[in-house]
């Protein structure tokens, strides 16, 4: 297998806040490939966004490398790693929030090209908007549109085609279609997967949908607290996961059908443990039905179980 | 409360408005008429003043003179009380005579005195610089009270906010920014005071403090608003007492100022001046035109002499000559505090018409004297200058050359003529001689136009109308000892 | 707690030494002698001079302002140039009249403000609600000397039932208060009404109504502890500038309260009491912000973490 | 394969599109309050009072020039506001006044948010050392009442003019700063700020493009209300002595001097005082009004 | 038949607002019998919301108003009734779970005051120390321990505010629990938690529950019928095997189904539903859904369809014209369409 284009290794990223270093992203080791889509899935503030950040520079990590064609880009200087940008895009959340709402649609979409000093003429940039525009399938009319005026459908391809229009590599996609309703969020992950076929874009697709991660992705990350617990193949995942936690979290799933109606659920007691601070050793242990004293008091490593398929836990040592 | 009381239930107390507050209780060490007012109800004096303005002995029931006129021997009263129960002697007197005579304050009226010295218990000798007519008025003045030699020289500073003399009123309280509170002295060597407290209180606003007066919530006041004499005057609670006042107010100008020291410019700009407009738009028309630079109650007072008249072609006639056709940029420095705005805004009209500019420069008082009295720092500008003593001399101190930069003379006039005129006027023991002297001063004023006195202004006294025994007099200050409630 | 408060205490002390820094620069960039002051009109160049050596007029500014601080770090404040008095005694003299005219204020914005506010909101675009709009309007339009003005033409020379100057009965804060509370009022009805408007839109209005609580219910037990924080926030800052910003009021009901003075010591270059006086009135603000930020801390516990945090 | 998504059919319609551009819709909101859009004639009434007043009366003769025969004299239909205590027209005073008071309130507070918004996206944006470093200068500022620091600053400078605008620009400098740095502190942990920096955007655009024009909605209603403010602040220091040089006509000038003769020619504090209030409720009705309609929020 | 609790008939809201008149409900007809759980499946701005706060006369004041249609509770009529009547019902009879655990708590009163102050509203006849074991009962039941009655909000996860919710909801035992999307605010591993929690609460006390939501998912797990509902009104309405197993359905349900990615069909790409919910304050003519229909004939864009019956066993109703047994008898079987999700 040829150089991934994306490797991480030993990616942290600490806050600091007032009671102590906020473990917001902690020791993860990740690797992309060029066309592929690797997708990371936890709970609500377990440290998706800020690891699809700190991949961007656009939060310091603050240790590991971050090896972007086998060149490790945290080393990089402002003025080459702007240079750099270019290649690394993202996608954003909140498709509210993420517009600026000052900005045409134009004027948006265009500003990539004018920061990395785009050459060409007048109606070079407009045809090159106009362009994106019809790839993510936006009417040329909204041109002069302001985003208040649009829906988050239309607005989420605002975002896209902003990270596109400079024909980046690799995009971090953050969560870009939870706030949208199924059916838009049905076109926009149509739209994903076409781009990614037409242009070989590789993405870091984030997420806390389990079925949407499993309908795009080609690998699946599952994040605990910061932490990196199981990482597979997606089929894989959900055929045989391993992690106490992936296991219920497959679980929780609610499938559209009467297939487990009436059946009875493993649910998860306990509390989710903070991440300020944490203490060494499983940080799901609180809330596991598997948990023992060997779970506790050390850090457990990733391990490869089975090709491709590794998993944190003392179930697997 | 400060409520209007009914006229029948007799009131023991007299509330007396000040628009500001005095510094210090010192009388020796203060210029300030309000705290005049004060000491002057604590302490008594060598020489008393009477409300009329005679004057009758005092703390000395006899004096006499030495022939040549520059010692003079006091006899004091004997078994006279201070407040703090002391008895008064000699050593009291004398020390507080030397005492006002060593301060910078007083230089106005002690300039004559050289020092006092105790003969024995009861007899004080005071040396004069030169004979002087008008001395006994200075003894009366309040700067000259007798004070507890003891206490003061114990911590002059206490003393200072906690007087102790002799007089009618003992102090009773000081409450900063608020009011200064007195008590009738149950050991008065005359018969007790009549009213019984005293307070005197601060109301820094005249406006409100005359609509306070017109609410009965306070009694007596003086120098009031001339916007508001006429509901004073309307209003029935209330009587008003007006008469002459010892101070003239006239345009200052600079003589040493480039344009300024131009006779013809001195001249045009007296020829400019409407006085009548003046006082109306100043002093509500509430003043007399003054002509010469002596106070209209001051012995010398030339009644019949006239100045230049108000002649605007004429005015610009000279300043024509004088080189100014179009008339120049000059700065007026004025303060609110003395209420000079309002002639400088006139004064900015009436030479307007005539090419002159003025830019009204409103100061702070503290800058007004500093670059005013100073003498230093200013062009043009208007004061209004007191008498302490009735008597043309008063003029010696601002215009005579040697006062310039030692003394008063901030006009910084330099004139040979002027200087002999008031050496004479001072030392001459022949009345008329000095009234000629001082008729001369006028002609010579009318000529050189060194100031351009411009009104001679009233001085009056809004009271409750039961108040008696409120007589108004030039000084304006006043002896509550004389006053009861009817 | 004690630790957020000493916190708190602590830091005003670089604000205090900035605020008296530049005082003392300004002042001395002013026109005006205290010497000459304090001598009057008929003292002589010579006698100013040597009361101004006396006094320490002459020396460098940053020995002077260095000598003020010297003192002031052991309690000594300075004389008051005009009276002698040590500038705390001065201070304490006018305190009183001050402290009731900014209470009497600040008690008339409260009770009066407050609950205008809540009808406004509550009733919002109602008439009631444009009427107080546009009568809070009116009060943040009047430049206070002039409500104060006026009212004097109409309640003391008009209808002559309140006295019109002075601090000695209770009687004479009234329109003094009255016209101070002008502006505070028109400021706390609009934050109140605003505040509120904000909390009834919040999703626990909703709740407590689908629980079947009244109307008035809602609004007071849901609605106004919640609104109250803003609330509080803008009558902890009249209250501030009430205490120290009272020189117009006080000028024109004839206050002898810290305002007039301060004034006065300005314009006189009084500068131990002009500096003493902004001193305190920055000292009063601060504690006044301090005891808002307390009594925040009362009416809603999230932020109870927060002062922990920030005192440890 | 892109016939799922929208739009390819749309294309061409542009003009006939009903789009309302966000002034419009600002506008619309605006124009709903009626008490705001009374503010904003009775505003427009003045400025152009202010600007025909040369042909309502002379300033020389009128307003200027001292006419003691006459003065004193209580509105008649030769002096509709009356004479003052010089003889001169009230009216044309009051009507000169205005462009002093607007102009003043303007200049002052357009020098003041210039300021305000520079030290405020600085300290906002950068954070840290800097801010602290000029926050801290601010609560200096801000802790000394304003009256008291242009008093101040006008003792020192001395009265006029150009001497009130600095001081009243001065003290108005934190107000504009506060309110800057905290829209720039919510603004800048937007996405959308992260979003340009994704791309490469350098800090000066990024404050520049991205985040003034989006906080520049709170600093207009302060601005308008600091101008209200402004206009009682030059009054209130006229009042006290400390303003305009004279003869020029100042409306808070004309009260000082009215003021002495309340209790014979009310007019003379009326009359300068009903034009402060109208023009500082103008200008707040305005504020207000913008404020509403600048917030979203309140929409309803 | 069981008994009907809740009957809407013809229901109309609309929200005035600046820009226009919201037309949110537009001839909205259910009902919900005892004890049954009915799911209201909808894309945002369906009208789910403003269904709930309908039935609970809470719709915001001057802006939210009911046109026309009734709401019969237990033969009480709501839209008529009075506000005091209306006070007694909600939180009593009728009470409701809200979206968004985060805000639906007043920050600043405790927990345990907040259940209490449901009973204090409507139980009169309560002491305070029956009061005090019946917080500390219903808290039990949710799970959570006694001893944080006395905590506030703020103090606790989210998962844990939406228990506090559902405990305040259901303190007084209504008769009709309306759960606006109770669980979308949440983490999937504590939306299961929840959901077992109100399947298990709901079965004690026989509530009826009206369960709004988007996620189809949850419908199937919990609900007995269901409304899927467009721009206002249902246009589909059965038992959940109705919908999730019958073979007939209305076109809207059919790309409901099929936008969401399926777990265990790894099909390459999803079928959404092209276009977008039509603008609330500009509606189609004919049926709402016409413009984005793939079955859009010409009478649709004229006609609002009717309610259509296809299954009298379970009384499933289609809105649509394909289902007008009088016009298109003939064809309709050749009509029906493969669900996606087959
Ligand atoms: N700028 C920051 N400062 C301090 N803490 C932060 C910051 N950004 C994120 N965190 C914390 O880091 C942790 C991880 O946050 P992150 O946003 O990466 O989570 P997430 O998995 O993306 O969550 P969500 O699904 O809610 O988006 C959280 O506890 C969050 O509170
Ligand atoms: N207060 C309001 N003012 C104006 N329009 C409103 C208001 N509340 C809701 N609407 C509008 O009414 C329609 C129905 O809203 P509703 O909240 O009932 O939808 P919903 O199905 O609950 O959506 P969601 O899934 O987003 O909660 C929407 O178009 C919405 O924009
Ligand atoms: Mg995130
Ligand atoms: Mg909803």
């Amino acid at each position: 297998m040829s150089q991934p284009l994306i490797e991480i290794r030993d990616l942290k990223k600490y806050f600091d806040t007032s009671q102590g270093p906020l473990h917001a992203v902690d020791n993860i080791n990740l690797s992309i490939n060029k066309g592929q889509t690797l997708g990371v899935v936890g709970e609500s503030g377990c440290g998706k966004s800020t690891l699809g950040r700190a991949i961007l520079r656009l939060v310091e990590p603050t240790s590991g490398e971050i090896l972007y064609k086998g060149e490790n880009i945290v080393d990089y200087d402002v003025n080459k790693m702007r240079n750099t940008r270019r290649d690394l895009q993202m996608i954003f959340q909140d498709p509210y929030s993420s517009l600026n709402p000052r900005m045409t649609v134009g004027e948006t979409i265009a500003e990539p090209l004018k920061v990395n000093g785009f050459k060409g003429s007048r109606e070079e940039l407009s045809q090159k908007i106009e362009e994106t525009m019809e790839t993510v399938g936006l009417s040329n009319r909204l041109i002069n549109s302001y985003p208040h005026e649009l829906d988050g459908g239309r607005r989420q391809r605002i975002g896209l085609a902003r990270a596109i229009i400079l024909e980046p590599e690799f995009i971090v996609c953050d969560e870009p279609v939870s706030a949208l309703d199924v059916s838009i969020q049905a076109q926009i992950l149509n739209l994903l997967m076409d781009l990614q076929d037409q242009k070989d874009f590789s993405y870091l697709f984030i997420t806390h949908d389990l079925s949407v991660v499993k309908h795009i992705s080609d690998e699946i990350v599952v994040m605990y607290i910061g932490q990196c617990i199981e990482r597979a193949n997606a089929k894989q995942l959900f055929a045989n996961p391993l992690h106490p936690y992936s296991i219920a979290l497959l679980h929780a799933i609610l499938a559209p059908n009467l297939r487990n109606r009436g059946k009875p659920k493993k649910v998860l007691r306990g509390e989710v443990t903070s991440p300020i601070n944490p203490i060494p050793g499983c940080r799901f242990a609180p809330r596991c039905a598997h948990a023992s004293e060997r779970c506790l008091n050390r850090d457990i490593e990733l391990k490869e179980v089975e090709p491709g398929h590794w998993v944190a836990c003392t179930l697997f040592e | 409360g400060g409520e209007t009381k009914s006229s029948s239930d007799k009131r023991d107390n007299l509330i007396y408005v000040f628009d500001g507050e005095p510094q210090t209780l010192d009388c020796a060490k203060t210029s300030d008429q309000l705290a005049y007012t004060v000491v002057y109800q604590i302490h008594d004096y060598l020489i008393d003043r009477l409300p009329d303005g005679t004057l009758v002995p005092g703390l000395a029931e006899t004096w006499e003179y030495s022939d040549d006129g520059t010692e003079i021997t006091f006899h004091i009263r004997e078994n006279v009380k201070f407040h703090n129960g002391d008895v008064l002697t000699a050593e009291d007197v004398a020390f507080s005579l030397n005492n006002a005579i060593g301060s910078s304050q007083t230089s106005r009226i002690t300039s004559a005195m050289d020092s006092a010295s105790v003969v024995d218990e009861n007899t004080v000798l005071l040396k004069l610089k030169h004979p002087f007519g008008a001395i006994e008025y200075c003894l009366a003045n309040a700067q000259m009270g007798i004070v507890n030699k003891k206490a003061y020289e114990e911590d002059p500073e206490a003393f200072a906010r906690h007087p102790v003399g002799t007089g009618a009123y003992q102090f009773k309280e000081w409450k900063t920014g608020d009011s200064i509170t007195l008590t009738a002295f149950d050991d008065y060597y005359k018969d007790k005071a009549s009213i019984e407290n005293i307070e005197f209180r601060i109301m820094l606003d005249s406006d409100t403090a005359v609509m306070a007066l017109e609410n009965g919530e306070v009694d007596f006041t003086f120098d009031i608003p001339n916007t508001a004499i006429k509901k004073v005057q309307e209003n029935e609670n209330l009587e008003y007492y007006v008469t002459n006042a010892a101070s003239t107010c006239y345009v200052v100008l600079n003589n040493e100022h480039e344009i300024l020291s131009n006779k013809k410019v001195r001249q045009a700009i007296a020829h400019a001046i409407d006085k009548e407009a003046l006082i109306a738009g100043a002093v509500e028309g509430y003043g007399v035109p003054a002509e010469t630079p002596i106070s209209t109650t001051a012995f010398g007072f030339p009644a019949d002499f006239k100045n230049r008249e108000y002649d605007v072609e004429k005015a610009k006639e000279l300043l024509a000559e004088a080189g100014y056709p179009d008339g120049f940029k000059i700065v007026f420095t004025a303060t609110e505090t003395l209420n000079f705005k309002k002639p400088g805004e006139i004064l900015q009209d009436q030479l307007g018409a005539i090419g002159i500019e003025l830019d009204i420069k409103d100061v702070e008082f503290s800058v007004y004297l500093d670059d005013v009295i100073s003498g230093n720092n200013y062009e043009m500008a208007v004061t209004e200058q007191s008498t302490a003593y009735p008597d043309a001399d008063h003029i010696y101190s601002l215009y005579h050359s040697s006062m310039i930069d030692v003394g008063r003379n901030f006009i910084n006039v330099r004139n040979d003529q002027l200087d002999e005129l008031l050496d004479r006027g001072r030392v001459s023991q022949d009345p008329d001689e000095r009234i000629k002297a001082y008729e001369e001063i006028c002609e010579l004023w009318k000529e050189e136009c060194f100031t351009v006195p411009t009104y001679a202004l009233q001085t009056d006294i809004a009271a409750n109308k039961n108040l008696k025994g409120v007589i108004p007099h030039s000084p304006s200050v006043y002896k509550i000892y004389h006053y009861s409630w009817e | 707690m004690g630790k957020y408060i000493g916190k708190r205490i602590l830091m005003m002390i670089p604000i205090i030494l900035g605020i008296s820094f530049i005082i003392f620069g300004i002042l001395e960039l002013t026109p005006g002698d205290p010497a000459r002051n304090i001598l009057g009109d008929s003292a002589t160049n010579e006698s100013v001079e040597a009361l101004r050596e006396e006094m320490g007029l002459n020396d460098p500014f940053l020995v002077k302002y260095f000598n003020y601080v010297k003192n002031a770090l052991r309690g000594d404040f300075g004389t008051s140039y005009k009276s002698g008095l040590p500038v705390l005694e001065e201070l304490k003299g006018r305190l009183p009249h001050s402290l009731k005219l900014a209470l009497g204020s600040i008690l008339i914005v409260t009770f009066l403000s407050i609950p205008v506010g809540i009808i406004s909101a509550v009733k919002q675009y109602s008439f009631l609600d444009t009427v107080s709009l546009i009568g809070a309007f009116l009060l943040t339009s009047m430049p206070s000397f002039w409500f104060g003005i006026m009212m004097i033409l109409f309640f003391a020379l008009q209808l002559k039932i309140l006295p019109a100057t002075g601090v000695t009965t209770w009687k004479h804060f009234v329109l003094p208060s009255i016209a101070m509370a002008g502006l505070g009022i028109a400021v706390v009805v609009r934050m109140t009404r605003s505040s509120m408007l904000e909390v009834i839109r919040q999703d626990y209005i909703r709740t407590a109504r689908a629980k079947g609580a009244s109307e008035s219910g809602v609004i007071i037990k849901h609605g106004l502890k919640n609104a109250l924080l803003p609330i509080i926030t803008v009558l902890g800052v009249e209250f501030g500038s009430m205490l120290g910003g009272g020189m117009i009021i006080e000028s024109v009901f004839a206050i002898p309260g810290i305002g007039s003075m301060t004034v006065d010591a300005i314009r006189t270059s009084n500068t131990p009491l002009v500096i003493a006086s902004i001193t305190f009135s920055a000292i009063a603000i601060s504690i006044i912000n301090l005891i808002v930020d307390i009594l925040y801390v009362y009416i809603d516990p999230r932020l109870k973490s927060n002062i922990k945090r920030a005192g440890s | 394969m892109m016939n799922v998504y929208e739009g390819t059919k749309e294309t061409g319609r542009r003009k006939t599109v009903k789009r309302k551009s966000q002034l419009a819709s600002i506008w619309t909101r605006y124009k709903k309050s009626q008490l705001a859009m009374a503010g904003l004639f009775l505003l427009i009434l003045l400025i152009v009072i202010a600007i025909v007043a040369p042909l309502l009366a002379n300033y020389e003769q009128d307003a200027i020039k001292q006419n003691m025969p006459i003065r004193l004299q209580s509105p008649s239909r030769e002096h509709i506001f009356g004479t003052d205590h010089y003889g001169r027209d009230v009216f044309a005073r009051i009507i000169f006044g205005a462009r002093i008071s607007l102009s003043v309130g303007l200049a002052s507070v357009f020098i003041s948010s210039i300021l305000g918004v520079l030290i405020g996206s600085i300290a906002g944006y950068y954070g840290g050392k800097i801010d602290n470093l000029l926050m801290r200068l601010m609560d200096v500022l801000l802790a000394l009442p304003s009256i008291f620091l242009a008093i101040t600053i006008v003792a020192a400078l001395g009265p006029g003019l150009i001497n009130l605008l600095i001081a009243i620009s001065i003290s108005y400098v934190p107000r504009f700063s506060r309110i800057v740095r905290s829209s720039i502190l919510s603004i800048k942990n937007q996405e959308f700020i992260e979003a340009a920096r994704s791309c490469g955007t350098r800090d000066r655009r990024i404050i520049l493009k991205h985040i003034i024009p989006n906080a520049i909605g709170p600093i207009i209603v302060e601005a308008t209300l600091s101008i209200a403010r402004a206009i009682i602040h030059v009054s209130s220091l006229s009042f006290l002595g400390l303003g305009i040089k004279p003869p020029m006509p100042e409306w808070g000038s004309m009260l000082a001097e009215g003021k002495s003769y309340m209790g014979s020619h009310q007019y003379l504090v009326i009359i300068p005082g009903i034009a402060i209030v109208m023009s500082v409720m103008a200008l707040n009705l305005i504020g207000d009004g913008l404020r509403d309609a600048l917030d979203p929020r309140l929409k309803n | 038949m069981s008994e009907k609790l809740l009957e809407i008939d013809n229901l109309r809201v609309i929200y005035k607002t600046d820009e226009g008149v919201v037309q949110a409900l537009n001839g909205l007809s259910f009902h919900m019998d005892k004890g049954e759980t009915l799911g209201l499946v909808g894309e945002t701005g369906a009208g789910k919301t403003t269904t709930a706060l309908s039935i609970l006369k809470l719709l915001p004041d001057k802006i939210g108003l009911i046109e026309d249609g009734s709401i019969k509770f237990n033969d009480f009529d709501i839209v008529t009734g009075s506000e005091q009547n209306m006070r007694k019902l909600r939180g009593d009879k009728i009470s409701m779970i809200f979206q968004d655990p985060m805000t639906s708590l007043n920050p600043i009163i405790k927990i345990g005051d907040q259940i209490a102050e449901v009973l204090e509203l409507h139980r009169a006849d309560m002491t305070k120390s029956e009061i005090e074991a019946r917080v500390d009962e219903i808290l039990t039941t949710v799970g959570l321990p006694t001893s944080r009655k006395d905590e506030y909000p703020h103090q606790f996860s989210g998962g844990m505010r939406q228990r506090v919710v559902i405990a305040m909801a259901l303190t007084c035992e209504p008769q009709l629990l309306l759960a606006d999307e109770p669980t979308t605010a949440l983490d999937v591993t504590i939306q299961a938690q929840v959901l077992e929690l109100m399947k298990k609460l709901k079965e004690n006390l026989n509530t009826s529950m009206l369960l709004i939501t988007h996620d189809l998912g949850v419908v199937a797990d919990i609900c007995d019928r269901v409304a899927i509902m467009y721009a206002g009104t249902v246009v589909e309405m059965g038992t959940i095997e109705d919908i999730f197993e019958a073979s007939n359905h209305h076109p809207y349900t059919i790309g409901l189904f099929g936008s969401i990615p399926d777990l265990e069909n790894d099909a390459e790409r999803l079928n959404p539903i092209k276009g977008l919910m039509p603008d609330p304050m500009n509606l189609p003519t004919g049926c709402y859904f016409h413009d984005r229909c793939q079955e859009c004939m010409e009478i649709c864009t004229i006609q609002e369809p009717d309610n259509h019956i296809v299954d009298e066993k379970t009384n499933h109703m289609i809105k649509c014209h394909l289902f007008d047994r009088t016009k298109h008898s003939d064809d309709l079987e050749g009509k029906m369409h493969e669900p996606a999700f087959n």
